[in-house]
């Protein structure tokens, strides 16, 4: 779960790593008041959980609340990368005297949470790595030893970070970014940039922070800052009926048993020459419920012209799917013609029970690739 | 042992897994030590199952809540292998089960993996063994049901199986691609080696070189997720790009430099296979 | 660093573990008032850091007030193998239904920490170890791993505890004890009894709490608990001077430089057939200051009646610790006779220096066995 | 490399080391990189002083409360042979320390230890090396100016040592005299042991058991303090007798009855070696 900027800031105020004061807000007129009471200079910042706001025009510096209340209205509504800007984060402006990056991620190759750390902030990392890796100071943390004073000095000797006080500053922020990604089950802490300013002190001027979805329930005040707005209408339903659901932009809807094969159902279809409408697993259990719930959230997304069951039965059983198949198609009103390819535990019960109820517009086949081209034929 | 045996899956497959000809002398459910699950007596502790009942092997059952306490308690029993078929588990409390394990020799499959099948000899997990028969591929997989689809093509083709491995599909998992490669390498039953995986980290390209410079044995691939999006959660916690790196392209290319032919769809990929036993036999 | 049990249970309130309400008071009045204050019955308990305080007379049952009161006066001043009662812990009286033992050491052996529990409690558990061993569950935890779930159902299942809100509790409370004992650098977490009441609710009824030394750095809370009262006025004296001093029952007073080497020296003392009268030890360095800081600690014990210099310099320099010695000698009156053994670095320049001053009352030996002999004899 | 080489005592001994045919190449100080302490150059990390100066060892002379960051800052390095000189490491951090580097196979001396010294060969730590002379016995000790005075006594009849090993005096160190004792046996220049250990812990009833069970050389013992009371911290943080347990007669029997003789005095331990090394030669 990715959070917004003001949360991961919130966070890293929790675990003492130093950010600017700001306020959050939704509307212009209380843009307005943010900046009134906070002050002097503010900028204007977009929540969005996407990059590149800055060059959208979504992060504007404000003079005073005239002039925020002005930017917050030309922000609030803007679609960066397809997200539409609905909070804005209002802080106190900084002066800046050099940036820096600084995060933590899973590095999930070596099994160690990995530490990288320049004096290049404020600009895109990979570029950094590609092209001066000298200048980046990269470290791994054994999990079990913990976070290291030495760790924190290789960053800095590495990094060639001369000033005392800076090496004091970013030795301490380092260990506590460490902290916050273990109590917080991150799989990444990003400060980028991390900021010096004119009078040495060092703080943390964005966030990027991502938590493991499967820890959330070891922190309910983080799996509270979900927010759905967030999400496209159909994931947001997924969530709630607990279906593995991911919206994607093409017209076969698909279902399956198995992360695995409903990836390789998803590029079954694009061989086939279609485009998968999503990606929906049904999971080990898939009960005759769970597949009226499924049916009924890929039904509802319109650019779906065709719909594509490929069921390998192991623990799941076929005459079970039947079963939801039929029971969706009396509770539902489904349109779109059904493809259905049933292997595996119970496949003949369950396709004679398909045959026997005999829908109209429902096809069975008997492979997952004739499926998927029937599939990718019947979406036209 | 079955850790969660008088759960509803863990007596479906642990008895299932017994009647298939493993051996599975005991189940621990804390507070039902004493019961029996079809004749299998139920221990409270891991300790009394590997005292009393002399277990060796775990296989997790429980919800992924007590998923880590559970292999803790088996490893510190001195049981030496685990299965982790439970999935969901915080991807840190398996670092640090990881980092803790991999220095003691302790082997483990999964979290999130169905388990490993030697057909006609032992089943250990949730695979269906009635899919797959006895031969000479080695199954080596992140999936579950993608495996079974694989397994029943390569059964069309007359193509049977030495052992079905399914590592797991979370971002941490006991085993890599190269730990079940180096079996297979060594193994007598094996001639030719199937990899199935995904995308998202880069165990795919470890195992590309890996084959390169130590395997002498056939291996062919397959890769799913192509048309997956970047950043998001494919159903698999281990299946996501991030930025730029675990895409099924780059993976696909890695093998294909190293000399692995890579099958775009199932049935691809087991032709490949028969192919290359055909060459072989 | 031994605590006291009041001591203890602060530190068990402070990690979460169920301790009763209670005031530390050193005289009788005050006993009254803390009786007062907490209502209905108390206990009146010795503080003091020795075991056997029950069979001492050193715990009362008071009704009330005056009763505690009178208590108080009784055991204040008492004298409990060997430390006198100044302190008094009036705790709100606990009815008790069991009494179990619980505690988690620190076992160099096994490199890891060690649960015992057992429903045996209130007695002796090297008795139960002993004599019941199938009634005490032990479990190692490895640090690395941390305390698991698993471990407090060992523990429960292993002495037997049936009644689910008694597993619950202590579950709970052995994963709380766990935290305390690592958070703070302890060797030894006790609870003996660990109580249940007729209510069915589990708290600690006292504590042996020890501290490692070298961590104390960390901790300067539980640093500042130390009661300097509690130690035999040498080792008080030592302690600020900063010298590694034990007082002991003999006569020869004893310096050397190392542990091992002091050590021995004590043994050879005594199979020379006399008593070491304390344990000192220079240390590493042993420089001039140094010595003289030790000889003042070990000639104000008035037991010592000879004083035994055992020194075999490596990184310490025997001309060094003669001009300690010739210094304290002029800077302190010291009646006791001085013998000297030196070897090791410069040895022979530090022989000369002695030879050279030849105060009154001072012996060269050439070997450490002669010189204990020396000393013994020296000491009447 | 030394670690603190810039510091009193770790220039005084770093050097010295160097001095007597040790192969000193680097010295680490955080903030001092590119200085130079008798021509040894110092790096700022353990890892550069990998990289550029080649180091594979270190010795650890920093203050106790930077010891534990630093002994991990050696290991993570890639060092992996640790000599821990600094004293005063809390034993809980040891605790980690030492469950860390030993499935690691990291080998690890002290904390609070003197070090090794094969005489003629190589120092590292702080053993004054004039003292020893080179010979057959293998002295082992958990102190170290016990170990000079022992070593003295040898000197004195006539016999030299193959090396003195320093373990510490500290409730864990990284090595136990059952660790060192398994090298002298399998070392060609060792030919009697003497094991000079002192009350605390129970690492010499271990070493006992393992004398008789494993070892073909003969081994002669001393333990110190015989006089010690319980419950006080002789000198050593190990140095304590816990209850019951610990006591210097304790190990004394334990030795004696698995056909250890132990000597009562330095001078006494001494000439059984001597008498031993007579009966050999």
């Amino acid at each position: 779960m990715d959070l917004y900027e003001y949360q991961g800031k919130e966070l890293f105020r929790r675990f003492g790593i130093a950010v600017s004061e700001g306020r959050l807000v939704t509307s212009p007129e209380e843009a307005r008041t943010a900046a009134q009471e906070l002050g002097g200079q503010v900028v204007v910042k977009a929540q969005v959980l996407t990059g590149g706001r800055g060059k959208a025009g979504g992060i504007k510096l404000a003079e005073g609340p005239e002039d925020a209340e002005q930017h917050a209205r030309d922000i609030l509504g803007l679609d960066i990368r397809g997200h539409v800007v609905r909070k804005l984060w209002i802080e106190a402006a900084s002066e800046i005297e050099r940036e820096y990056y600084l995060s933590l991620t899973f590095d999930r190759g070596e099994k160690k949470a990995l530490f990288m750390f320049t004096k290049e902030g404020g600009v895109d990392i990979e570029e950094v790595a590609a092209e001066r890796p000298e200048a980046l100071a990269k470290l791994h943390v054994d999990p079990l030893e913990g976070f290291q004073a030495y760790q924190a000095r290789r960053l800095i000797y590495g990094a060639g970070i001369e000033d005392e006080g800076e090496q004091k500053q970013i030795a301490k922020l380092a260990a506590r970014l460490y902290t916050a990604f273990v109590e917080c089950d991150a799989m990444l802490c990003e400060v980028n940039p991390l900021i010096v300013t004119p009078s040495g002190e060092v703080k943390a001027l964005d966030s990027k922070f991502t938590v493991d979805d499967n820890a959330l329930y070891k922190h309910p005040d983080i799996a509270e800052m979900r927010d759905l707005d967030a999400y496209p209408p159909e994931e947001r339903a997924a969530r709630e009926k607990d279906v593995t659901y991911v919206k994607l932009d093409g017209e076969v809807g698909v279902l399956g048993n198995g992360a695995g094969l409903v990836m390789s159902t998803l590029d079954v279809v694009a061989l086939a020459g279609g485009q998968p409408a999503n990606f929906c697993d049904l999971g080990g259990g898939g009960d005759a419920e769970g597949v009226v719930d499924a049916l009924e959230i890929i039904s509802a997304d319109p650019q779906v012209k065709s719909i594509l069951f490929n069921i390998f039965g192991g623990i799941t059983r076929c005459d079970e799917v039947a079963r939801g198949i039929l029971q969706a198609l009396e509770r539902l009103t489904i349109e779109e013609p059904i493809v259905v390819r049933l292997d595996g535990t119970n496949a003949e019960e369950g396709r004679a029970l398909l045959k026997e109820a005999a829908p109209p517009n429902l096809h069975v086949e008997p492979t997952m690739l004739d499926a998927a081209r029937r599939a990718v034929e019947l979406a036209p | 042992m079955v850790q969660g045996l008088t759960g509803r899956e863990g007596s479906f497959h642990g008895v299932r897994n017994r009647d298939y000809g493993t051996q599975v002398v005991a189940g621990v459910t804390p507070g039902k030590g004493g019961q029996e699950v079809e004749g299998i007596p139920i221990f409270d502790t891991v300790a009394e199952a590997v005292a009393e009942a002399g277990a060796n092997t775990t296989m997790v059952f429980v919800p992924a809540r007590f998923a880590t306490d559970a292999v803790y308690e088996g490893i510190d029993a001195g049981v030496h292998t685990v299965i982790c078929i439970a999935e969901g588990l915080p991807a840190h409390e398996m670092l640090r089960v990881y980092n803790y394990i991999r220095p003691k020799g302790v082997t483990m499959l999964g979290p999130n993996c169905p388990g490993a099948l030697s057909p006609g000899k032992a089943n250990v997990g949730i695979i269906p063994a009635e899919i797959f028969r006895e031969g000479s591929v080695g199954l080596v997989s992140r999936s579950g049901t993608l495996t079974y689809q694989i397994g029943h093509e390569l059964t069309q083709l007359g193509l049977g199986n030495s052992t079905i491995v399914g590592i797991g599909g979370d971002p941490v998992v006991g085993s890599s691609f190269i730990d079940v490669l180096t079996e297979f390498e060594a193994d007598d039953e094996t001639e030719i080696v199937v990899m199935v995986g995904e995308i998202g980290g880069a165990e795919e390209e470890k195992a590309a070189a890996f084959i390169q410079a130590e395997m002498s044995k056939p291996v062919v691939a397959y890769i799913a997720g192509f048309t997956a999006p970047p950043g998001k959660t494919m159903g698999h916690a281990g299946a996501i790009i991030s930025g730029t790196s675990g895409t099924a392209q780059a993976k696909k290319e890695a093998l294909e430099a190293c000399g692995v032919r890579v099958g775009t769809t199932p049935t691809e990929v087991a032709q490949l296979a028969a192919e290359v036993a055909g060459v072989r036999n």
